[in-house]
């Protein structure tokens, strides 16, 4: 183990590392904090994510935000205005080329030009490094709405400088939940250093009295993740940001699909981030949530995705979430027209309009599935903070190293992949294989009967085929993936 | 030797793409099949492809691409094919390859152009995939050779 | 009042109408009642509505089904046809045109003749007295599923020797559901009598071991409508036809969108039908119930009328309602072409498969909810069997006279018109005013408060401004009619 | 007298069509507009809508079709109304006037030609047409007579 800690970089080195985080690329030079720091303070208020998510908090809404990026700025500008008036969008993404997001700004210049040349986006995203930071500021003077980062990048330092200085208000991504489903060999110990940087930055945007708004990555790989698991992910690494001084925080989570463990994923992540930061004496962060839409396979059929979206919308607005990321009907399709994209989002707000006053009231099976959570965190927690002998960034390599906490379907080689989620007979998302994950006994042993009592009733054993059939059943129009007939 | 006698694939997911879930089913079903899977996993560049297919003396290689770049990432691998002696190696490819709604058989005939043996669309079945692979397996064992453009399906 | 009762129809009474019925257009002496009893015995099961009801109510599936129909027959089949194969429809229909339903059967024949010269129907649905039983029978041998009539027709004796006769085996309607929302001046007692003869008939294929389904028309007037008082009109209904000898009932809700509500009214539905059809005698009645998505305004927008249908899935699945009527994106614009039909079909069918083995736990509020439907239901039927001397038929006439039963927006004038809905701070639809509705002190305090609730929260009185605002709500993205900014 | 300056409007529902909700609103909004409503209700035929606003005086006939049948229902109003003498009462209409998607501006071409003074799509607000009807008095009021057709919107 490098001497990575859990510790507030001093002044002094991160100074002088970003010397050299700004040499990667050329527009990196043209990136001034002191003028940065200015243009984001006479950004007006609506554009400033944070004052955004607070004032929905208070009113208890739930805001809804699409994913978009196209290789080029008048593009781009296009896409999400029509998204912001067409689609009625709340809160506005700018999605990062995948080129961008590995740091090959090589092949993101050649991703430009012949997006320049073929008169239509070949990056499936907006390669912000490249274009520098007064591309990103048109992007944003011509924007009404606050524009968050999204991403997926390991080493995401540049793209925070430079974003950051552009006017963008929030940034996701962090240095487990970019690393462990976004690459196949990068070293958790040096996502979490180069993050860790990433939050001193707006840290200090922070200390200057400029309030970004942070964003870990609540989904992970996106399909029948385990609340506990991606919950595990979301509080280390506001742990991680809060050390550095970042103030406004969204936490996130992605739909399973059954609406009593979806409502109990969001209700817990909030209650267990909450005692987490307070415990470890971050005690003024401002903490908010985020629901993403069904992240797996969709159907095919736009109808059908229109209904996927919908019960996402649902269970995000009943769990009372304060944002939603949406889906669109051409999902099952790639990456989708901007009118796509605003018929997602305006589906989804008719649902969170006439859901707004209604909530899933408190019962016991609600109280059951948030206990098992909490229980699941707090266990794997215990173990991550002990074997960091005390240290949350120690504890998390090392969590990492002994499966102790394992991320399924994860591309990393740092990712055990010993755990596998299934489905129980209702839809919520069970362990079928726990892996090395430190789950109390009777924690073991409720995930146990769920399953056991769907295998009944579908008089076969839980093998990875129950697996491939509920990663494939939305898709084909169903929740689980029951036996072919 | 039994395993002589089935078939080997190179798969993985090409560029700077990290799906994972669909290359981890795939490599599944293939060995439900009866065929042996070379996962070379997920952020794969063609070299890597090459590598592998030549080092396993793999009758195809698999490449899949769900983020959009595939127009980008893929060009070009039947040349890599051929400067490593293997151009006649049979070259599937399948997913999300482009960026927008575009119309199927136009997607299709880019990346036929291209030099590869089949495409996929979303949503492909990994066993329509596998019945391709042994029925193109069996002209090629007959034949010596396979019309590389054949439209099959 | 006539010599209206709620007494089976002697054989030989009914026989000697029968006569006359048949005469009033020429189609109906193609009628043997004899060898439509056969035909309909020799249907192959899968076309038999109450075999595929019963094997869903086992099952516990909640079983989909569009409204549909166009003038001419083969373009009445292509369409059915497509909904089926492509819509994935369980259950069909056939919508019968408006003129048919007045009896205008010359006007019918009309818009069928301009129907073959345009090309294009100038129906809004198939006028099947006009074409006969035989083409019904062709329709029905196209077809690979059960095939219900839907309508509103006051008078519809006639039409149901015709469509029983012609294979059909679900018909829905009542002498007050397809009047009352349906007629401006037709009296009660001559349609409660002419809805004996159509349950008396179906009664009688009952005897000869033909199990026809009944359906009384649950949404009525489909906007706002409190559940109770649908839920009287239902089981007013379903008492009737009990004493004719219908077997098979299916009885009806119209969604109001505050999900408890929607939930607490199904599961109400089916207690207390149970309850008066058991304490009535008729202890043989094969129950289940039929969920209609929103019956009011739906938005321009496609994309946020496909919210709406989805949200109408969620709530029959989670209601547990043996089938679903759908709506289509084109609501808001009229009568929808087959895609826009098959679309929200599609739709629905995605909701009700990922809900299939979801509920909604019995909660204190739920509760609540059940015990004010049931309280309003049991003091409302009270006092019309009070006002009928002990019989529904002439207490159900006697109650609408004295505005104990009382539909909102309701156009005819045998209707008092009094009561007023208006939806409470959550979207539960309460009484604004309760008009001569005889319901028990605690309950009108109940809704008062919930109107208080709103009242406060909005900072205005309730008034008609506000039932109208509610109306208009869904159609423009929101539940609730808040004060306009 | 205050009432004699009020406009009239004879409203109603034609053919065989019950739909009540949105008929009962309209008459709630002339009210609140000052205009006075004369409200036939809903299954109202063309001799209805007539005698109505002959019996009244009434300014203008707003004729409400929800049920698709428009097209069957509303042909010949115009004609009726002269024959009653009241020839130039202004003649609205509106809801979903035919069956199917159809293109709106076909669909009011249709009814214009038919001698409608104006139509409306489904989902138009009381106001709207409210706002219409004392733009189109004015202008009667000062011409003496309105351009039939005019296409104001």
């Amino acid at each position: 183990m490098s001497n990575l800690k859990n510790k507030k970089i001093p002044e002094e080195e991160f100074f002088k590392e970003r010397e050299e985080v700004l040499k990667a690329w050329p527009t990196g030079e043209d990136v001034d904090l002191d003028e940065a720091i200015q243009y984001q303070k006479d950004l007006p208020e609506h554009k400033k994510m944070s004052a955004r998510l607070m004032q929905a908090e208070e009113e208890g809404e739930t805001l809804i935000q699409p994913r978009a990026g196209v290789a080029l700025p008048d593009e781009l500008v296009e896409l999400l205005s029509y998204l912001d008036e067409e689609g009625e969008a709340d809160l506005l993404p700018v999605t990062i080329d995948s080129y961008t997001r590995q740091n090959q700004y090589k092949e993101a210049e050649q991703g430009i030009e012949e997006s320049q040349e073929m008169g239509r986006s070949m990056l499936n995203g907006f390669p912000a490094v490249n274009h520098g930071l007064e591309t990103c500021r048109k992007v944003i003077e011509s924007l009404n709405l606050p524009v968050q980062v999204r991403h997926g990048t390991p080493d995401a330092r540049l793209l925070a400088e430079i974003t950051m200085a552009g006017g963008f208000s929030d940034y996701e991504g962090g240095g487990i939940s970019y690393n462990i489903p976004y690459a196949k060999k990068v070293s958790l110990e040096d996502t979490i250093r180069d993050w860790q940087y990433v939050d001193r930055l707006i840290g200090y945007y922070q200390e200057q009295g400029v309030d970004i708004n942070r964003e870990p990555f609540g989904p992970l790989t996106g399909t029948l993740v385990p609340p506990a698991v991606s919950h595990v992910v979301a509080i280390l690494e506001a742990l991680l940001a809060a050390e550095q001084g970042v103030k406004y925080l969204t936490l996130g989570y992605g739909q399973n699909g059954n609406l009593v463990q979806d409502v109990a994923a969001i209700q817990t992540l909030r209650e267990l981030a909450d005692s987490y930061l307070t415990d470890e004496g971050y005690d003024d962060i401002k903490l908010t949530t985020v629901f993403h839409q069904w992240m797996g396979g969709f159907p095919q059929d736009e109808s059908k995705a229109y209904a996927v979206i919908s019960w996402g919308a649902t269970a995000a607005a009943l769990s009372g979430a304060t944002k939603v990321i949406v889906k669109t009907p051409h999902e099952a399709m790639g990456i989708p027209t901007k009118e796509a994209n605003a018929s997602g989002l305006k589906a989804t707000k008719q649902i969170v309009n006439m859901l707004k006053d209604q909530s899933l009231e408190q019962t016991a099976k609600l109280d059951r599935e948030k206990d098992m959570i909490k229980k699941e965190v707090r266990a794997i927690l215990d173990k991550v903070k002990e074997l960091g002998e005390g240290d949350w960034a120690k504890g998390t390599v090392r969590a990492f190293e002994a499966g102790v906490i394992d991320i399924p379907f994860a591309p990393s080689k740092f990712n055990k992949g010993k755990i596998l989620p299934a489905r129980d007979n209702i839809g919520a998302v069970r362990y079928l294989n726990t892996g090395n994950l430190p789950l109390p006994d009777d924690v073991k042993a409720f995930h146990e009967e769920r399953l056991a009592e769907r295998g009944e009733f579908e008089d076969r054993e839980a093998t990875f085929q129950m697996v491939i059939d509920d990663i494939y059943a939305i898709g084909k129009g169903m929740l689980i993936g029951r036996p072919r007939e | 030797m039994e395993n002589q006698s089935k078939p080997t694939v190179v798969l993985g997911v090409i560029g700077a793409d990290v799906h994972a879930i669909g290359n981890q089913i795939l490599e599944h079903a293939l060995k439900e099949a009866d065929v042996k899977p070379v996962n070379i996993g997920v952020m794969s560049n063609q070299q890597e492809f090459v590598s592998a297919a030549v080092e396993t003396g793999a009758d195809a290689i698999w490449v899949s691409s769900l983020y959009g770049h595939g127009e980008m990432d893929c060009r070009g691998l039947r040349d890599k094919c051929k400067e490593a002696g293997i151009g006649d190696i049979l070259l599937y490819v399948g997913g999300n390859l482009v960026i927008g709604k575009q119309s199927w058989d136009d997607v299709k005939d880019l990346f036929l152009d291209m030099g590869y043996d089949r495409a996929y669309p979303p949503g492909t079945q990994p066993e329509t995939a596998i019945d391709h692979l042994k029925e193109d397996l069996n002209e090629y064992n007959l034949e010596g050779e396979i019309n590389a453009a054949s439209p099959a399906y």
